[in-house]
């Protein structure tokens, strides 16, 4: 049967999560955005909430199942707070996640109790490549087999925490297959390279790392000898971000609408105008419809079923639906929406990443 | 617990309602179409439903023992009916807005009556007429007159594109549900519901409308002339008024969704079958900007299908849980109502001229889809509902 | 210097156009469309503005030279008027102007003085082909070197007046490259199939017709030995279309704009909703715009210049805008627009042809 | 006689602008925004513009010899400028908003005092002053007060979004014109423009706004306090009023929608430049469902930018007439905005991950086009303009 109520146990997670959100991310999200850092108290906090240990099973020293449900519902809440702020928390799962999904039993042992501790780890995951035809199904960067193991190279970008993490879950070629390998970041031939910038997620430390010729033992490889099944980790990665837009989205709505029904123009609110009431019942809409196609897409991850397609319909519909939002809200502002005393610009900035990077988180 | 996956009887009810629809619709939809007016009704198709549907469609009547989510049900069987043909959806012998209208605003002895209409020999449809020439989305400017009169009411006026009108008065013993106002000065608190039944000698069909689509179901103009009903058929002893009309938008706008979507996924379907024949597969996976633009036209159908579906969906469920969902129920209608329109239009020219012409359904398909963008309150009042509710606003502060 | 002003000329065509859409083509609009005729007082009343024999030259009867410019101004008021009328009307252009541009002396001196009569003639152009993936670059109808001429094999869909017309300028692959070829439609291997029915454009007669191997002697290559310049036949084709969309367009905006401006609806007329006047300021921008796109169009293919891009900017623009501007016309009325006493649901109809019809108009 | 080209005049004008923009601005774009507020003026490309640029751009200039079609001239100038960078062009050296609104409200006197101070030796620069904080686009609501008071007008108040007042005022010797009223209770008919020189005592920069974009120029908040200026300040002796404000509209919408649409221009260049290295081609001429994804994309951004940029000369064409061009004005203004913020969102997403970052100028563009659907009347007032007009309704009418 259909339900759209989340469990109790999910309700409270969103609770935590939005309570976050309006306490720490927001109030630090402009700073952040202009130094170009993540505040500390972001993962501090963050990190009290226990989401990841609480997704690890116990005997790699967590207290819970993985779902991407609880993920996904968490993660709207995060990222209505702030999305540079929600994917810094979150980069722990760049590695946790594919291990925990994916990785032979050595793995999940050899990396899952890092992510049990008291204090945030980073995680990092290198998929993006710096060049427009940028295919996450033909990637550049190359494993070869040499010597039992792989020997990987290639350049990739916007890698989050590459010069703090000790693991690079590096996406690589390997028999015209995309494939995940597991790389500590300090061995022969790794050089992380200069902090990313980009027009938005400022806050986020974003690398680009080459690989030169890196040796990579076989049992690096993520699953091990079959290796993993790339398709089931992107749509979990897209079912993140999609989850995210979202919550971009709903900020940027939310801010708008508040805005428009408290400024006077023309000796009435803005949002008297039926053209601004409208915009603004078309952006509830589309952000409850997104959230739906998000929610499928890790209902069909949770259930094992295939979530190829739905996590493509969510992706596809929250990265359109947060630009085109944030748009709205920006121009709903007028010049206001323009100036960074106001949020709107950086949602906008944010927005656009949505559809256009890949694999900086996943559920 | 929040899932996707639908109950078994659901499950059964849309294998019952495609096998309906590929046998018993499909082979017939063009001929419907094309015979506008000089068609009879599809007899046959409707005493199938009738006399042995019941089997897979009777949570549908009333009386029917009440599944678990009734209107989930219904959803699911409007959207797969309407995939085999909306105009014959449109034709199924259930009560429908009429129906919907008595169990919204019926005493208990009027819906019992309802109940009994529905357990005869013969197919019996109703019709619910509402709108008149001068007010199309403005129902509460109505001017039909209803005067008291010794033991009955009078009515008097004209209503427009009151859909099945001639199914229900002429071609069956079924009835219509006449708002109609007890006082011309008082706006919408004095409007009421009433109930005519078929064969009244005052309740005369003028016109059938010419339509763009939705060719195998009437739309008419129903003219009441002194039309005189029992004191009775007041709907609700009088105590129901216009909110009742506006209840049951609720559960109609999700209904109207639904069939929409039905006409939608009929488009996808063929498209996409019609592309796998010419070799194309989809690929979802891959980004956006490395597709052809057919994969992703396609994907982006599917998108937005899926987004209005599940819209639609939630909009259903909280229906059946008795959570107010007027703002969902409106939602899911301005969604439908743009994804049919685009998604129907987007494939015709995907098939390039093939789907122009009538040599395809596709054509058919974006004109009956059209309609569920007008009907059941347009995209504009719908938007309008949802902006009230959102900004807090009454009617007043956002016209 | 940009000019945006027609000769005094053209505003006489433009008037005459004008009176005849409102006269004869409104009129009769709905009847034609019914039973799927053209009506006879069209071309009858539609010949006498002479606009073929104006755009011929003298040595072949006529008494001017073809502007493109001219024809667009004429066609979108025509247009305005009916689709299916205009498309009647300007039928014989499928072969006249087509041989006046791209024709040899002699195709010339023998097709051209058949279009300078007192009485409208028909003429028949066949480029569509019933197959969802129809390319009018990768044709499968094949012309094929014969023994000094050619034959030609294949299906066309959509050929406008075939069972009425001497000529029809056939389109086929020869050499891999798209060619015309003017066959008599009498010509064994010639058969007239039956009449096309499609969603819209009723009122035009469109017949599907085959050719068997159909032997066309080498001189009936359009242009002679060296053919010609498919671009520019289909270039001018766009544009046609185009300026037609425009007319569609200006058709149901007008209608919808006279209609909300008269309709009340709680309490005043319904253009005074502002989601419906901005939705009227979008269409009639969104008109302007796709016109002077056209115009830029046929200014180019006066000018001799390379009018492909710009053609195909006319007709990607004009018929999304045609077909949103009908549809939003269609929901501006409400039930009105959906029932075929008013026009706009058959203005609906006919703007879905533009972008997915090909070839059935020329300037 | 309908023609689609440019004069000489217009052509030259463009290949020395765009000499202009590949030499001396876009090497400093980067910097300048990167570094808003730290930098200086850009004084290098100011100084240049200003002492030899006068041979190419000097048709800009007060006093200068007319050309046939002014201000023609102007929006190929300023689109091939923004194709440059549109911070930049906010930096030139030129009349400006400020000017406009002189030449259009102005006394012969007054004329020739904005002529002289564009004759000098230093680069100048004007700005205008009207938005205040409680009033975005309802500038009929102005509060900033002017009151006579013996042989001068004493102003008070304070400013929004005033574009370069930090150059005008602080940076050179130039003038704000600000709108102030004579009389709160009485709205639009007591506003009329006044001229403060820079330097005067009682104006103040209060802020400098950080922006989105655009960062190259500075927009300030401006107070005015106990501001005398002499009664010959008054612009056009207190003829003009409010509607001088809006006369300015009729071309600076035109202006604002050319530079956006320098900045989309400089987008597709770029993108199609990126995808021709990568050995794609347009295919123009191909149905397009035919297209692959990125190629339907480009072919839309360019039949856009073409369409905004057509109303676009349409209304310069009409300006330099002398043609009322309200309406069309505000067309190639909403087109335009909608244009440019379409175009730069898409072609970051066409670039990937490396349309996102800072490796390319994207991003920047994307940052910069969005002013231009918010400033000189946001899309939505430009929809109010244009539908008053063909609806033939007052303000009171559609509000």
């Amino acid at each position: 049967m259909y339900s759209f109520e989340p469990t109790e146990e999910q309700k409270m997670v969103i609770d935590a999560a939005r309570r976050l959100a309006a306490r720490e991310f927001r109030p630090r999200m402009r700073d952040s955005d202009e130094k170009g850092e993540p505040d500390p108290a972001w993962m501090d906090e963050g990190w009290a909430l226990s989401l990841l240990p609480a997704s690890i099973p116990e005997q790699f020293g967590g207290f819970g199942a993985n779902s991407a449900l609880t993920w996904v519902l968490a993660a709207e809440e995060l990222a209505w707070g702030d999305l540079g702020a929600t994917l810094a928390l979150l980069a722990p799962n760049l590695v946790a996640l594919p291990v925990l999904r994916a990785g032979s039993p050595e793995q999940k042992a050899m990396h899952l109790p890092a992510f049990c501790n008291d204090a945030w780890a980073p995680g990092a995951a290198a998929l993006m490549e710096p060049r427009i035809a940028f295919d996450p199904f033909a990637l550049e960067t190359k494993a070869v087999r040499d010597n039992g193991g792989y020997r990987v190279t290639g350049t990739k970008c916007n890698v989050p925490f590459a010069l703090e993490s000790d693991w690079i879950l590096v996406y690589a070629a390997l028999d015209g297959k995309t494939q995940a390998l597991l790389v500590p970041t300090n061995a022969p031939g790794v050089t992380v390279g200069e902090r990313e910038r980009n027009m938005g997620l400022r806050a986020l430390p974003l690398y680009s790392v080459s690989f030169a010729d890196c040796a990579v033992p076989a049992s690096h490889l993520l699953g091990g000898e079959q290796g993993c099944d790339f398709d089931l980790l992107l749509a979990a990665s897209r079912t993140a971000l999609a989850s995210m837009a979202v919550g971009v989205a709903r900020a940027a709505c939310d801010f708008a609408l508040d805005y428009t029904r408290q400024r006077t123009a023309f000796g009435e609110p803005l949002a008297r105008r039926q053209s601004i009431a409208f915009t603004l019942a078309e952006l509830v809409t589309d952000i409850d419809a997104a959230r739906l196609l998000v929610w499928e897409a890790a209902w069909n991850l949770d259930q094992g079923k295939d979530a190829v397609r739905a996590a493509a319909f969510a992706l596809n519909f929250s990265s359109d639906m947060a630009l085109r939002t944030a748009d709205r809200a920006v121009q709903l502002l007028g010049g206001y929406g323009y100036v960074r005393d106001y949020p709107v610009e950086l949602w906008l900035r944010n927005a656009r990443a949505f559809g256009v990077l890949e694999g900086i988180a996943t559920v | 617990m929040i899932s996707f996956e639908n109950s078994d009887l659901i499950k059964e009810q849309q294998r019952y309602a495609e096998s309906i629809a590929l046998e018993r619709i499909r082979p017939l939809a063009r001929y419907y179409d094309a015979y506008e007016h000089e068609h009879e009704i599809p007899w046959d198709f409707v005493r199938f439903i009738w006399d042995t549907g019941r089997k897979g469609l009777d949570a549908l009547m009333p009386g029917a023992e009440v599944p678990d989510e009734p209107f989930m049900l219904q959803i699911h069987t409007s959207e797969m009916i309407s995939w085999g043909d909306v105009g014959f959806f449109m034709c199924l012998p259930w009560p429908a807005l009429g129906g919907n209208a008595i169990q919204n605003t019926g005493t208990e002895e009027q819906k019992n009556r309802l109940t009994e209409r529905f357990r005869g020999e013969r197919p019996t449809w109703t019709c619910m007429a509402l709108t008149e020439s001068h007010c199309g989305s403005d129902s509460s400017a109505i001017r039909t007159r209803a005067v008291r009169d010794g033991d009955g009411w009078v009515l008097n006026g004209e209503k427009l594109f009151v859909t099945s009108a001639r199914k229900a008065l002429e071609e069956s013993e079924g009835f219509m549900v006449v708002w109609a106002t007890t006082d011309p000065g008082a706006g919408r608190s004095a409007i009421r519901p009433f109930l005519v039944e078929a064969g009244n000698p005052g309740v005369r069909i003028m016109k059938l409308e010419n339509k763009l689509g939705l060719r195998a179901s009437d739309t008419a103009v129903v003219i009441l002339e002194d039309c005189r009903i029992p004191l009775e058929n007041l709907l609700g002893g009088g105590e129901k008024g216009f909110k009742g009309a506006m209840a049951t938008f609720d559960s109609a706008r999700p209904a109207a969704a639904s069939s929409g979507l039905g006409i939608a996924r009929a488009t996808i379907d063929f498209v996409k079958e019609e592309l796998g024949r010419q070799g194309v597969t989809i690929r979802y996976a891959l980004p956006r900007r490395l597709l052809t633009a057919i994969e992703r036209d396609v994907i982006d159908m599917e998108t937005e299908w899926r987004a209005a579906w599940l819209l639609t969906v939630r909009a259903a469920w909280m229906v059946d849980r008795g959570i107010p969902s007027t703002v969902e129920s409106s939602m899911s209608k301005v969604k439908a109502g743009e994804a049919v329109t685009r998604i129907t239009q987007k494939g015709i020219e995907l098939m390039g001229p093939l789907g122009y012409s009538e040599r395809m359904m596709l054509e058919k398909w974006m004109r009956d889809g059209k309609i569920i963008d007008l009907f059941e309150g347009t995209g504009q009042i719908n938007r309008l509902v949802i902006a009230r509710r959102i900004l807090g606003y009454s009617g007043r502060d956002l016209k």
